[in-house]
């Protein structure tokens, strides 16, 4: 891979997609562990609004998702006008904005992934670590937390490689600025969309695929080491 | 002071479930156990003390504080009921260390409890070579081993365990459960314990709850259960027999023999047990079936303890044994003989005998070498 | 027993007048079939046609897609027309203080989005109006200036929706989506020359080119029957 | 609701949505399945390149998916020009095709949940089972499947909802054809092509998330169900 | 015939793993004990044997058949071993019911295997009730009953047993011992058996192996090994002494006795056992603990054997035991008795006496009702 295999501009969306992945999972991966918590052990009125909202980002379509952020985000959103007034934070047309829609189109990934690994958790270890004295907080931290990683790793990776592949939203709520928002999918989307622009958008989507091979092999070496930390394999 | 208990729940529906519907008062500090056949509750009762199962309706108070009442809506939760509970299942941590598995609880003890130290315990159970491994790779009873240590090195105000020994070897169980009557004695530390051994309950146990199918049959301090015949889950063992009091009186090591006095009166020669200090209180089992009765007094024989007794009952227990009661002074004993036996000695109530009980049969219960 | 539909595919922002007027070309003679519509991007309906999509005419806003299928002999080059047309405006938020202005080679459009403003159109790479947007600020000597401060939308209504939230004090759209919407005020209209002619090319396929009834719908919507819908929905006449 | 409420073409188009997502699921379970069982379980050269190929709808944007697709089963595809040849299949333009672009689509997201299930599956029951003289493909399906199963109805669940909001890859593949693949995601989509047409998205969009909670809701019942059955609750 | 093991293995690295070293033949049918203190490795070898574990090295042939040979790439997969295992873990399947898990074996055993049939099994652990419930809310003794079951009903050519009877109370053992005696007898199953208690050593095994730290420290027939003295494992428990075979003679429901000839020639008389049809072969562990010894013969007591022998060793064990080894006629006998008894009976060997065994201390193994 030369500089002249790529242009400038489609490594800097290279470097953007990665740094928007990595961000919207950064971003996203508490939150997504605590709604996990609260939809799979939580007893509360709402707890069926909270999964459904949780999974809107799924159901409704990615142009959606960008326009709804745009609402509520947005310089006149009720969100991002706080956003503006009080911190000078400004999310459309920025990679923060990007990495944000990216992360919530993934948040409901991670969240099945993190309950999945949740329900996996034996809920005797828990019942044994609180008669070791560990409080409710403690618990989760010591024993579940860890008990449940490879939900969260499975979720974090599934959601780095949608993020590697978000468009609909980023284009959407953040537009498509070289060198800010421009990211992969948005380049390799506007190859697509120019006649005869098949060769750049096959070059850019086998550099997509390569990340994400990459991101893999990195996830499978961690869970490989996750799964004998927790005592799966032979100690 | 007192561990009271009083608890019903009910598992399924109807008929087909089980029903739990027990109460009774384990006396603070010593070791109570939990005896019964498989699926009698045992593990239930012990669920509901430490916090883990919330029964329908009940009261479980240590010392007269109250950490369950349905009544009047307390229920304190298991992290700070401070119950270190040896579960029949295990339950390591499969992500820690065998290390930090001991640790979880000492680290998380209030400042200020007592209880043996890290090394004490990873020493008597024969784990330091195992301390840095994940439980996995651990063998059935090694698990059993370190799920005891965690428990037991979690400083707590009251130990449950079920079946904590069930699979040690029989070395290892010897080496156990003098410590464990060690941190009863040492620590006063109330112990709940679901045991299946009857050598495990007088090594530990200074009274008995008997369970069968979810109610308590008899309740007592052991000594006075283990003299009833009515109670077959008891006297139907092969091990039964009295449970005696005493008290070390002196040693005699060129005969190999330990003297022990009895609080009912009269005296008892055991295997050498050097270690325990003259004045020392412990018990020993004197199994049914370990006594031999003679009318006349035998001579020129390896017996070393020919009592003279008193025979106060006699009752067939099936086609092939008979069960004599006897009363030596005020100590009150247990014979299991043949049938043969009682025709051939005449054996009835009143008749004068004298109890032959080999030195060799009786283990002072409670005893064993080591410091907490 | 219904005629079986002719299928037409369109560009998405023909939608509204052309489903407007398909009951009029069911009410103009008796024979007339039904219409199946698809409206998405031009490009992505261009690529289906090359793959045997079943579409009859297909109506571009892009007058390269449509040169695309030419190339590859997906349409009858004889029936390709281009008749309608559309004007390129500069819009702002309906509340803001942005006013109406003449549109000219020098007009500063930087000054007017302020120090950090970004000015909302479609992707210049890809998105008819954005190209339209380019060769216009090109045509004004502002395209080195303004390219990285543009926000580049996905399509016009997307950039639309970016001045009408705000987001972006100026955006550069169809006169046809500016006047539909109530969030945006046009500031000013690009003159004739400074961009391309902004036309939609409307071709009968290979397909549907043996189809007599194909043809007559070409000529309804190019005729003169249709020619107040599309005025309606902001068109004009290619050429007027 | 009534027929007012949705138009006669915004119904076709609920109904289409169930019909694709619901065939999209049945279409790609089991190949999910198999690919997540050979993922965990495998030892194979080119494990890694069939992991990323797996991935690969999820990294690259949805349009070059349908792209892909067309490419390869429109019927001058290699693929499509087979179906169309010897079965007169065709899949391009067809609620099939909606199915397929929204199965490859979603296909990734089941293997995920189904790989998170099996390995959550204690080998020591398949050795049991093993000696009890079940072979192979005995103990897979009475005692693997089984206790994997909540790990495939979670990647039914979400690659359901995802399928009910897929719009790239169907509107590439299958375009844009009322009553055949316009699905609910592609008529929001039109509608916010129309000038003015924000209400019917959000109408529309509404009607998308009620889907969405109708599935979850019924997920949850049979997870609930499944739980018992898997011994997870009281007997 | 016979079941032929050898295994090398090693879990971990260098020296702070486990190796694994051990080869044994277990003779066939028959049962074999495996025996050894807590992580000696016994589970390992059991999963060798079923096929679950790959040994780096190792053959394992059932009736000269292998099917397990390394160094000729023999490897025959677990489901077409055929060995019916019950785990130390009880791995039962947790999404099907008790019924379900207990068929589950049965379901694929070959057509025409033989065993015990569903109802029997079912009425022998008395899981009854429990058909229809799930794993999970099940009792700890239930469930390792409900293991059994299914490995019994597994209908397999050899049952490879881990502790199957440490979690059930002792009623049930009583049942179960005597039922896997008959299943070894009448089918000729062979069986290899882990077990910490020396009951079921009697009541089942042929043979023992010792282990030790995964090596082979003692291996015979369990006659030979229950006198030595020399194997502290063994020995050192208190409940080692001879384990003699037998033959029942005749009943005396009078005397509530069953009599029984010693192979080594001479008569012991046990408890009444009617259900034992005279010449019946059988076993009883004369318990050294149990053994008395007199220099006159004793009168008038309750004792029902009174055996005149010769001892042929004595051995101190510590400082409070000597063990005493004897012969009466060809039948080796030994007994455990106080420093002090040997010096006041001057015992040495050569020296005659009359060792004394209560009937009542004798349990004839592989007894009990009901049939297969
Ligand atoms: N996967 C493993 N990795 C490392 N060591 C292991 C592993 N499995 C077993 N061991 C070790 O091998 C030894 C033998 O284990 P095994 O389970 O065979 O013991 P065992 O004789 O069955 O003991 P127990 O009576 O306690 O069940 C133990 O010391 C154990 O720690
Ligand atoms: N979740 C449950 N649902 C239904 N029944 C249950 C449940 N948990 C326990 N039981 C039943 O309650 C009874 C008591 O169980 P428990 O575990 O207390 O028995 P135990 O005395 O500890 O027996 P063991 O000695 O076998 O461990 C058993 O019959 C068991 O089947
Ligand atoms: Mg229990
Ligand atoms: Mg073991």
């Amino acid at each position: 891979m030369t500089d002249a295999w790529l242009a400038p501009e489609e490594w800097s969306a290279v470097r953007l997609s990665l740094e928007v992945a990595a961000r919207s999972v950064a971003v996203s991966l508490a939150p997504a562990v605590l709604a996990a918590v609260l939809l799979s052990r939580g007893r509360f009125p709402g707890r069926t609004l909270l999964d459904a909202l949780v999974h809107l980002p799924l159901v409704v379509p990615p142009v959606v998702v960008g326009w709804g952020l745009l609402m509520l985000f947005g310089v006149r959103g009720p969100v991002g006008s706080l956003l503006n007034d009080w911190f000078g934070v400004r999310l459309v047309f920025t990679t923060e904005g990007a990495a944000l829609a990216t992360a919530v189109m993934s948040f409901p990934l991670i969240v099945r992934a993190v309950r999945l690994g949740l329900d996996g958790v034996d809920p005797g270890l828990e019942a044994a670590a609180g008669t070791l004295g560990a409080g409710r907080l403690d618990r989760f931290f010591v024993v579940t937390l860890p008990l449940m990683s490879p939900g969260i790793l499975a979720g974090a990776v599934t959601a780095f490689a949608a993020g590697l592949g978000e468009f609909g939203a980023v284009i959407t709520f953040a537009s498509n600025i070289p060198g800010e928002t421009q990211t992969l999918p948005l380049a390799i989307y506007s190859a697509t969309q120019t006649p005869g622009g098949e060769a750049a958008a096959g070059r850019l989507a086998l550099v997509s695929f390569g990340l994400a091979v990459s991101g893999l092999l990195l996830a499978e070496l961690i869970a490989r080491r996750m799964g004998r930390l927790l005592g799966r394999g032979a100690g | 002071m007192a561990l009271e208990v009083a608890l019903r729940h009910r598992f399924g529906r109807g008929g087909d479930g089980f029903a739990l519907d027990a109460a009774f008062v384990a006396p603070t500090p010593g070791v109570t156990a939990l005896f019964g056949p498989s699926g009698c509750g045992k593990s239930t009762v012990l669920a509901a003390v430490a916090g883990l199962l919330r029964p329908r309706e009940g009261r479980v108070a240590l010392d007269g504080d109250a950490v369950l009442d349905t009544a009047r809506g307390v229920f304190v939760p298991p992290e700070r009921r401070r119950c270190g509970v040896v579960f029949q299942d295990g339950r390591l941590f499969p992500h820690l260390s065998v290390e930090a598995n001991l640790r979880f609880g000492l680290r998380r003890a209030p400042r200020g409890a007592e209880g043996p130290g890290f090394d004490t315990v990873v020493a008597l159970l024969g784990v330091g070579h195992l301390l840095a491994r994940r439980p996995a790779g651990l063998s059935g009873g090694e698990k059993q081993r370190v799920a005891l240590g965690r428990a037991l090195l979690s400083r707590p105000r009251l130990l449950l365990m079920d079946e904590p020994l069930a699979a040690l070897d029989a070395a290892r169980r010897v080496e156990v459960l003098p410590f464990l009557a060690r941190l009863r004695d040492a620590a006063g530390l109330p112990i709940l314990y679901v045991t299946h051994a009857l050598d495990e309950v007088d090594a530990l146990a200074d009274s008995l709850v008997l369970l069968e199918a979810g109610r308590v049959v008899a309740e007592g301090p052991v000594e006075a259960l283990s003299v009833r015949t009515d109670l077959p889950v008891l006297s139907g063992r092969r091990d039964a027999g009295a449970l005696l009091a005493c008290e070390v009186l002196a040693h005699d090591p060129v005969r190999g023999l330990t003297r022990l006095t009895l609080a009912g009166g009269g005296e008892l020669l055991a295997p050498l047990r050097p270690n325990l200090p003259p004045g020392r209180r412990l018990r020993v089992r004197v199994r049914a079936r370990d006594v031999a009765l003679a009318t006349q007094a035998p001579e020129a024989t390896s017996i070393s303890n020919i009592v003279p007794s008193t025979v106060t009952g006699v009752e067939a227990a099936g086609s092939a044994e008979v069960f004599v009661s006897l009363m030596a002074g005020q100590t009150p004993l247990l014979s299991r003989v043949s049938p043969d036996a009682v025709a051939r000695l005449g054996l009835r109530p009143g008749l004068p005998v004298f109890a032959m009980v080999k030195a060799i049969a009786l283990d002072p219960a409670g005893t064993g070498a080591g410091s907490l | 027993q219904e005629a079986a539909p002719l299928t037409v595919f369109a560009a998405a922002s023909l939608q509204d007048a052309l489903r407007a007027i398909e009951p009029a070309w069911r009410d103009a003679s008796p024979g007339n079939p039904p219409l199946r519509f698809s409206f998405a991007a031009s490009s992505a309906l261009a690529r289906q046609i090359e793959q045997g999509a079943p579409a009859d005419l297909f109506a571009s806003a892009d007058e390269p897609w449509m040169d695309y299928l030419q190339q590859r002999n997906l349409i009858a080059p004889a029936t390709r027309v281009s008749p309608l047309a559309n004007a390129l405006v500069l819009v702002a938020p309906a509340n803001g203080a942005a006013r109406p202005l003449a549109l000219g080679r020098g007009t500063d459009l930087a000054a007017l989005l302020g120090p950090d403003g970004r000015l909302a159109t479609g992707d210049p790479a890809h998105v008819p109006v954005g190209r339209y947007a380019q060769a216009a600020l090109d045509w004004m000597g502002q395209w080195q200036a303004l390219s990285p401060r543009l926000a580049r939308a996905d399509n016009v209504r997307s950039a639309l929706l970016l001045v009408e939230r705000g987001e972006a004090p100026l955006g550069i759209v169809y006169a046809t989506d500016a006047r539909a919407s109530q969030g945006v005020r046009v500031v000013g209209t690009f003159p004739v020359g400074s961009h391309p002619p902004v036309t939609y090319p409307f071709a009968v396929t290979r397909r549907g080119e043996a189809d007599a009834r194909t043809r007559a719908l070409l000529a309804f919507l190019t005729g003169p029957g249709t020619e107040e819908t599309w005025r309606r929905f902001g068109f004009s006449r290619a050429g007027q």
